[in-house]
């Protein structure tokens, strides 16, 4: 019962949190300099013809009309259109979404599955070359940029040895092997800077777990150092590393955009940058507030996954 | 083509662009991406450019200019018919540039078809185009894609959907990536090599390099990274083939700013900087050198190089002799681009080297158009002009430049209207004037850089229009 | 010395530049006997139980001899130490608010100590579980079983400690301290069960403490340390009655609060002896 | 409004006091009645001792008194006049006049202030400097203080860390005589010393209630050491006073089963 | 080896401060000199790393791009703790509704990371080193704020600020006396931490072009610059990233190291 409320709580703040979320896009889009109709019509055209456009797009109505007509229009599915092309905004973001999707999905699964057994390794021989290792590797990476990593492969993997494409993307429908070797490259780069981070925070945790009492007690019945660790310290280290992520969402989301614009990828992060760069202003708003909202849900996820994993907070004792 | 599936007995020719469409309207958006496409691959026009600048046939077989220069009549090749199978009539055509006129479409290009004066259908393949006033460049504009003739049956939808009668039509749009064109199977001309054409985007000069390296591509239609050229020296793998383009790049100056309102404050400037240096440290070498606002592609082209020669010490006399012995510090506002970014870092250098402070601002296309060209709001700034022969934007003054010059405006307008004879020395009086005057500086003219894989041939060595002509590109 | 338990100079230091936390502790512990281990805070008590159970830190260094059933476990591997623990020897906590791990049930942990040995399957390891349970005083031990450790107070889960201490029958258990945290009614009810269930399974018990009148219930001998040293040890009856050593009479006299009447000045340690005199 | 300050000043017989106190914590299935319906009077000069398990209530009790919390109903008092649901602005006197002690000296010491700073914050107050007499926070109240207290004035530069256990708490005590109260309020201060610390501490306690006529309110599980300093004691459990009285009539003759239990489960030496 | 971090952290860190504050006064070369004649000079003498494709000093160029490092970080993470530290302790020190807008306000924030806010204030105002510095640190004000919250509720539950209220501090006075210091200690971590981040995510927006316009050399610019000549002259893109992955290492090692410093639990640990 107390989790039912929680979530329904929780979801009541998401919403709440969307709605503002939704202004702060659109006032931050409205405030931007530039206009959408002279980029159109270019050098050349009259200012009459660019009025004429401005008019024609609709972007002399009032401030909180436009919001409105906006947020009415996300509630039924409907981005609005492009104001360059006419094309409907949830048509250019669906595509974009499915690559960018799988970037960061594969990505953030990956993460985790390289990240845990480095941070046990060097968190239990920290004492160690073995740990010393790791930890010097996940500190490396951390310390690259990702657009960095992602060159590097290119120029050993693509140009030098050839084995895989140097950018550009397949759908998995049309090709799904040549959708794989386009991915992995990309997810590859975005991985090893997050696994960097992650290993980072999964070995504090699986240190602190080696620090805590009822790991002394397992020790104490009998459990060798790394299967009691495995089996008292993974569900403790979880509930960190599913924090971790959820906060590391936002930054691999970024990481995203930059690594989609080292191996062109026609992902969400190349549609912001260029939708904003012509001022489409209904694409920038439309792909900001899917970002943002991703974000929020996802976070909202974690908070309410809290209350599942973790017995102390799911029996509502503790919060 | 190595990126097309072995299986598949479809030619299929992939190549790198950088710019995507944002539409594929060409008279209702002014991207030059759009003609890069589709002008004489889809969309065709009345008469074409050709490689060296010159006017032939494309739709109209021939055309007759009466002695006025008011009348020009138009012949259309009868064979001729879009790809939706119906043919192309001198109805559609005078339909096309009536719609380019009319307020209701916002035609980008609206302006060049100011002097028209009527078009209209004398029968089925005959057009007759009346104009208010001669002028040479009406006839040059309908080469681009002001000229196209558009399927009337296909005007709604324009946007996503081209409706010409080139030899490809579009396959496909895959957003963010690339654009497929296919073969017209209706095509009326000589049917080109591929089936397919495939242009791929890159907003990154570097992944395009690295796509093409790692056998992606068959062409880099440009290449915007000209000190990666040495990566293609292995001429057993790729051919490199160097033109020109229409794209000044200049750094522009504004007129309303009282120190640029100077005269010698800009010979200042103009002397300050080495453009060969500058070509050279900029984009490696590739490119010409140029001096006023023409490229060698046009008719009345000279070299101007010589009018304001680097000599920095002379650059310091003028600038002291203008008032500005103790220095003067001036916005460079400049687009996010590559030749823009890195013109701007050697003049900032050149400048602080006869005493002016120069600020570097780089701002996105859409700020550059606000605030540089809309508003004016700029000291300096440095542009490509890709348009052709766009030497006459300097006869407007309320172009952003602010130039203000009687005798130049005269002597554009006289060209344009004079009887081809007499235009050429008119224009090039009108050209050196630019460059005495330096109403701006010329810094160079981009090179035409095209990359392809070894034995693919027919690729046009100029740039003389915006198109991306593929329709000759054959392979051995 | 032919005990259960031999400790033979024991000596830990952790770090060069510190104080040695054991200057050579020696003594023997036979089976059944229950000794009690009683200092001031950081006199080396838990050290002690830490470096029997082969629980130290890595930063610690050991030498000396700790002998269990004539076997000997300094340097021994962890891997054949980890067989001893929850078999040979069990060990109680202090802190019965951490010691159980917080994200599974409590009859899990419990039936662990078993399924570790792979000796029980699931079935009766459950049966199993839930009579110790009851025998260290659950009336609902389902209820117990199925908990987790927060939903239970800290007698509750000092018992269910217990209970996996016991578990395995070890020969040998050690109670670091196990009711300090506890209330003083809990505390009672909790030092019964540990005399029940020492009594009836015949297990050597160390059991540490600073307090004294708790190892006086517990325990028939007492060891007295102070900075890592044992100062005193014997008969509990003797300790209490009869201390030798001045800091043992000072603790002694410092803990017979009810010997005090009020108003009156409680005696100290320092009244016997003096920490510079020492050494 | 209240009745309290509307009724003509009645003779002033308690210096603090609870009426009717509840304290909840929490709600819904997590509600938890700290305290219910307490009443307690403590008059000046007493020296009272408050013992019970733990959970029983005892330090809510006594953070309400001194209105550190707010009771969810009925209400506090001091010297006659309210101190619940005042604000903090209203409470000089009572904050000049009671101080408290709290149990683990480690955690009621600003791990970041030397000693000289932790014992001179109350004289530092503006709200204390209210009360004409408090002392000024000189370098001269700070050596008198720690000498009241057996410290030695050099350690007035060290931090809390580079203490003993006996010693911090001896500073939590100076910083509680520091401004000169009339209350002590001490909870727990013995609990967590080692026996042989806890006697020095429970020594100085009692010579300075003495000398300074000080109201002493005393919390503890322990009855043996509440017999020690105080002479009425009240007995706690569940959030409810179970019995109180004068300390040998409790100790000696307890009249609740559960201040027997209590009593009983002391542990005692075997000799 | 508790001190390994600390020392090598600090090491680095010092290096790169030390080369921007000198690079305020000398620089071996003008930083922004294009010199035609000397383009993509190997290292050597007097090049110590050589010069890029516009014939400036390499190692100039480093030194100089140092400076926008430190200015960046410092503008960063002092934004980031000069707004999200006082939020975040005012969230857990005041009352439960006022507490929950702040951190949900935080939440919203946190949703906008710092590249969006780049784009957009880079769309806003045009690219610079204030405005990258600023989206970074707004985009790290959550962060901060739910560390110093979280820090905060555990002073709070402390029993010398229930002393301090006994000794009549104000709330106002508590937080100054006794918040901040004992919260201080995290809050440098995270500064630290943060420092890393920063250097970071300023070269990503730099390598987008986001961030300080030329000449200002940037290390993230630097690479851009050197992705194209990257198969003939990769030293080029070397240098520049092993700027940053030396500074960003300082930062994070300096941060782990004071953890390790003040943090006690983990000195012994079995
Ligand atoms: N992991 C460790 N690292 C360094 N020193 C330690 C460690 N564990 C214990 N010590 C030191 O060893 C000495 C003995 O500590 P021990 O924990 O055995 O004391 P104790 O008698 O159990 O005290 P208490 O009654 O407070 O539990 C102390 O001086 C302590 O500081
Ligand atoms: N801040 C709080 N939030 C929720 N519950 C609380 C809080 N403080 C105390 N309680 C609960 O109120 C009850 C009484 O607590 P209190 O601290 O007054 O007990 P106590 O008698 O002082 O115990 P101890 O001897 O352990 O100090 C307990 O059940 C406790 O869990
Ligand atoms: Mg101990
Ligand atoms: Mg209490």
């Amino acid at each position: 019962m107390a989790t039912v409320r929680a979530v329904a709580v929780r979801l009541a703040v998401l919403v709440g949190s969307l709605l503002v979320a939704s202004f702060v896009v659109f006032a931050v889009c409205q405030a931007l300099p530039g206009d959408v109709a002279q980029q159109i019509l270019g050098e050349q055209a009259t200012p009459e013809a660019v009025d004429a456009l401005r008019q024609r797009l609709g972007l002399d109505r009032p401030f909180l009309v436009r919001y409105a007509a906006w947020v009415g229009g996300m509630l039924s599915g409907d981005f609005g259109s492009s104001y360059l092309t006419g094309v409907p905004v949830g048509d250019l973001i669906w595509p974009r979404v499915a690559v960018s999707a799988w970037l960061i999905g594969l990505a953030l699964l990956l993460t985790p599955l390289v990240a845990l057994p480095l941070g046990l390794v060097a968190a239990v021989w920290r004492r160690h070359w073995q740990g010393f290792v790791a930890t010097a590797a996940s500190q490396v990476g951390m310390a690259i940029p990702a657009f960095w990593t992602g060159l590097m492969l290119v120029s050993v993997f693509s140009i030098r040895l050839g084995w895989l494409p140097a950018n550009g993307y397949v759908a998995f429908a049309a090709d799904p092997a040549g959708w794989a070797s386009h991915l992995v490259l990309p997810v590859a780069s975005l991985t090893i800077v997050q696994a960097a981070m992650l290993t980072r925070y999964v070995r504090s945790a699986f240190v602190e777990v080696l620090t805590e009492d009822y790991f002394r007690t397992a020790r104490a019945i009998g459990w060798r150092r790394i299967p009691g660790l495995l089996r008292h310290g993974l569900r403790n280290v979880a509930l960190s590393v599913l924090t971790v992520l959820g906060l590391q969402l936002a930054a691999t989301v970024v990481g995203a955009i930059v690594i989609e614009s080292v191996f062109t990828l026609p992902g969400l992060g190349s549609l912001l940058l260029t939708a904003v760069g012509q001022r489409d202003l209904q694409v920038v708003q439309g792909t900001v507030m899917l970002l943002v909202v991703t974000v929020l849900v996802i976070n909202a996820l974690v908070d309410v996954s809290y209350q599942v994993l973790d017995p102390r907070v799911r029996t509502g004792d503790l919060r | 083509s190595p990126a097309a599936s072995p299986t598949s007995a479809e030619k299929t020719l992939t190549v790198g662009a950088t710019l995507e469409p944002p539409s594929l309207d060409p008279t209702t958006n002014s991207s030059a991406s759009i003609p890069q496409l589709l002008l004489y691959n889809t969309y065709q026009t009345l008469v074409r450019l050709d490689n060296a600048g010159n006017l032939q046939p494309l739709l109209a077989q021939r055309w007759d200019i009466s002695t006025d220069l008011l009348t020009y009549t138009f012949h259309l090749d009868p064979a001729a018919k879009f790809a939706s199978g119906t043919a192309v009539t001198a109805e559609a055509a005078a339909k096309s540039i009536e719609r380019i006129k009319d307020a209701d479409t916002v035609s980008v290009w609206a302006n060049q078809m100011e002097v028209v004066d009527s078009a209209t259908a004398v029968d089925t393949h005959t057009l007759q185009v009346t104009l208010s006033r001669p002028s040479n460049n009406w006839l040059f504009n309908m080469a681009s894609s002001a000229g196209i003739v558009i399927d009337p049956d296909g005007l709604s939808g324009l946007a996503t959907q081209p409706a010409g009668s080139g030899p490809y039509v579009l396959d496909s749009w895959t957003r963010g990536d690339s654009i497929t064109l296919k073969l017209n199977k209706s095509y009326w001309g000589t049917p080109p090599r591929y089936d397919k054409v495939v242009f791929r985007y890159f907003s990154d000069a570097n992944a395009m390099n690295a796509a093409m390296l790692s056998g992606q591509l068959d062409i880099i239609s440009n290449l915007q990274a000209p000190e990666a050229v040495s990566q293609f020296s292995d001429t057993s793998k790729y051919s490199v083939i160097r033109g020109t383009t229409n794209g000044e790049v200049v750094l522009g100056m504004n007129h309303d700013v009282a120190a640029l309102s100077n005269l010698k404050v800009r010979q200042a400037i103009a002397a300050a900087i080495d453009k060969k240096a500058l070509l050279e440290t900029v984009w490696n070498g590739e490119g010409t050198l140029i001096g006023s606002m023409s490229v060698p592609t046009d008719p009345w082209y000279e070299d101007l190089t010589g009018v304001n020669p680097y000599d920095q010490a002379k650059a310091k006399k003028l600038l002291s002799e203008a008032g500005y012995a103790s220095g003067l510090s001036l916005r460079l506002r400049v687009p996010a681009t590559a030749y823009a970014r890195k013109s701007a870092e050697f003049v900032a250098s050149s400048l602080k080297q006869v005493g002016i402070t120069v600020t570097i601002q780089e701002l996105q296309f859409g700020v550059w158009y606000s605030d540089v060209f809309t508003k004016g709001d700029y000291d300096l700034t440095i542009v490509s002009h890709v348009e052709a022969r766009d030497v006459f934007t300097f006869a407007d003054p309320s172009y952003y430049w602010h130039y203000d010059n009687a005798t130049f405006q005269k002597l554009v307008q006289q060209a344009d209207e004079a009887s081809s004879a007499q235009e050429l020395p008119l224009m090039k009086q009108a050209v050196k004037l630019l460059a005495t005057d330096v109403a701006a500086d010329w810094l160079f003219a981009l090179p035409n850089l095209v990359v392809t894989r070894a034995g693919i041939t027919g690729v046009p060595q100029n740039a003389t229009s915006l198109s991306f002509d593929v329709t000759t590109i054959a392979s051995r | 010395m032919n005990g259960l338990l031999d400790v033979a100079d024991l000596r830990v230091e952790f770090g060069r530049h510190r104080a040695p936390a054991l200057r050579g502790v020696s003594f023997s512990l036979q089976a059944g006997q229950r000794l009690g281990l009683i200092g001031e805070s950081g006199s080396g008590k838990t050290v002690t139980a830490l470096a029997v159970m082969g629980l130290l830190p890595e930063t610690a260094r050991v030498s000396g001899s700790v002998r269990l059933d004539g076997r000997e476990l300094v340097g021994l591997p962890d891997a054949q130490f980890s067989d001893l623990r929850g078999v040979a020897m069990g060990m109680v906590f202090q802190e019965p608010m951490t010691a159980l791990d917080p994200t599974m049930r409590v009859g899990r942990q419990v039936a662990e100590v078993a399924l570790l040995r792979g000796r029980a399957t699931r079935g009766d390891t459950r049966t199993n579980v839930l009579q110790l349970l009851t025998r260290v005083g659950f009336v609902d031990p389902e209820r117990i079983a199925d908990a987790y450790p927060h939903q239970l107070s800290g007698g509750q889960r000092q018992r269910v400690v217990l209970a996996m201490a016991v578990f395995n029958r070890p020969g040998l258990i050690i109670c670091d301290e196990p009711t300090t945290a506890l209330d003083v009614t809990v505390q009672a009810r909790v030092l019964d069960l540990l005399d029940e269930i020492l009594g009836e399974s015949g297990a050597a018990c160390l059991f540490i403490s600073h307090d004294l009148a708790v190892v006086s219930r517990v325990c028939s001998h007492a060891m007295v340390m102070l900075d890592g040293d044992v100062v005193e040890s014997g008969p509990v009856s003797q300790i209490f009655a009869a201390p030798r050593h001045p800091y043992t009479q000072g603790l002694v006299a410092t803990a017979r609060l009810d010997l005090v009447t009020p108003g009156e000045r409680l005696p100290t340690i320092e009244d016997y002896f003096r920490r510079e005199d020492f050494r | 409004m209240n009745p309290a300050s509307r009724s003509p000043v009645a003779p002033v017989t308690a210096l603090l006091e609870a009426r009717g106190v509840t304290r909840r914590y929490g709600d819904g299935r997590r509600r938890v009645d700290a305290l219910r319906r307490v009443d307690l009077a403590v008059p000046p000069g007493a020296r009272i001792g408050i013992v019970g398990e733990s959970g029983s209530g005892k330090s809510t009790l006594v953070r309400l008194l001194a209105a550190l919390d707010r009771p969810t109903s009925g209400e506090t008092l001091f010297r006659g006049r309210r101190t619940s649901g005042v604000p903090e602005r209203g409470l000089a006197d009572l904050r000049s006049s009671v101080q408290l002690v709290f149990q683990d000296p480690r955690s009621s010491l600003d791990p970041r202030m030397t000693v000289g700073r932790i014992v001179t914050e109350p004289l530092r107050s503006r709200r204390l400097r209210h009360r004409g007499d408090v002392p000024s926070p000189s370098a001269d109240r700070l050596q008198e203080v720690l000498a009241g207290v057996g410290l030695a004035p050099e350690l007035a530069h060290r931090y809390p860390h580079e203490l003993s256990g006996g010693q911090r708490q001896r500073v939590a005590i100076a910083r509680a005589l520091a401004p000169d109260p009339e209350v002590l309020i001490a909870d727990e201060p013995v609990s967590a010393l080692d026996v042989a610390v806890r006697a020095h501490v429970l020594n100085l306690l009692a010579d300075l209630v003495r000398a300074r006529g000080l109201t002493l309110v005393f919390v503890s599980h322990d009855l043996a050491v509440v017999r020690l300093l105080c002479d009425t004691v009240v007995v706690m459990k569940d959030g409810v006073i179970v019995e109180q009285g004068s300390m040998e009539e409790v100790y000696d003759r307890p009249r609740d089963p559960y201040t027997a239990a209590l009593l009983a489960a002391v542990p005692r030496l075997r000799s | 080896m508790r001190w390994i971090n600390l020392v090598l952290g600090t090491v680095l860190v010092a290096g790169v401060i030390l080369l921007g504050l000198v690079s305020l006064a000398w620089t071996p070369f003008d930083p922004t000199l294009v010199v035609p004649g000397e383009r993509l000079q190997p290292p050597g003498w007097p090049h110590i790393l050589g010069t890029d494709a516009f014939g400036i000093d390499v190692f100039s160029r480093i030194m100089a791009g140092a400076r926008v490092v430190v200015q960046v970080g410092v503008v960063a993470v002092g934004l980031a703790l000069l707004v999200g530290v006082p939020l975040g302790v005012a969230a857990a020190m005041s009352h439960r509704w006022l507490s929950d807008l702040i951190m949900r306000g935080a939440d919203i924030l946190y949703a906008f990371p710092a590249l969006l806010l780049a784009i957009l204030l880079a769309a806003a105002v045009g690219a610079s080193t204030m405005t990258a510095a600023v989206a970074i640190g707004v985009a790290s004000v959550p962060a901060f704020a739910r560390v110093a919250r979280a820090a905060t509720l555990q002073v709070m539950s402390s029993d010398y600020m229930l002393a301090a209220r006994a000794a009549g501090t104000s709330p106002l006075a508590a937080a100054v006396t006794h918040v901040l210091p004992n919260i201080a200690a995290v809050i440098w971590v995270q500064a630290s931490a943060s420092f890393g981040m920063a250097i970071l995510a300023e070269a990503g927006l730099s390598y987008l072009g986001l961030a300080t316009p030329p000449p200002a050399p940037t290390w993230g610019r630097m690479l851009r610059d050197a992705q194209n000549v990257i198969f003939s002259n990769p030293e080029q893109a070397l240098w520049p990233g092993l700027a940053i992955a030396a500074a960003v290492l300082g930062f994070n090692l300096l941060g782990d190291g004071l953890r390790d410093q003040l943090d006690p639990r983990l000195r012994d640990i079995s």
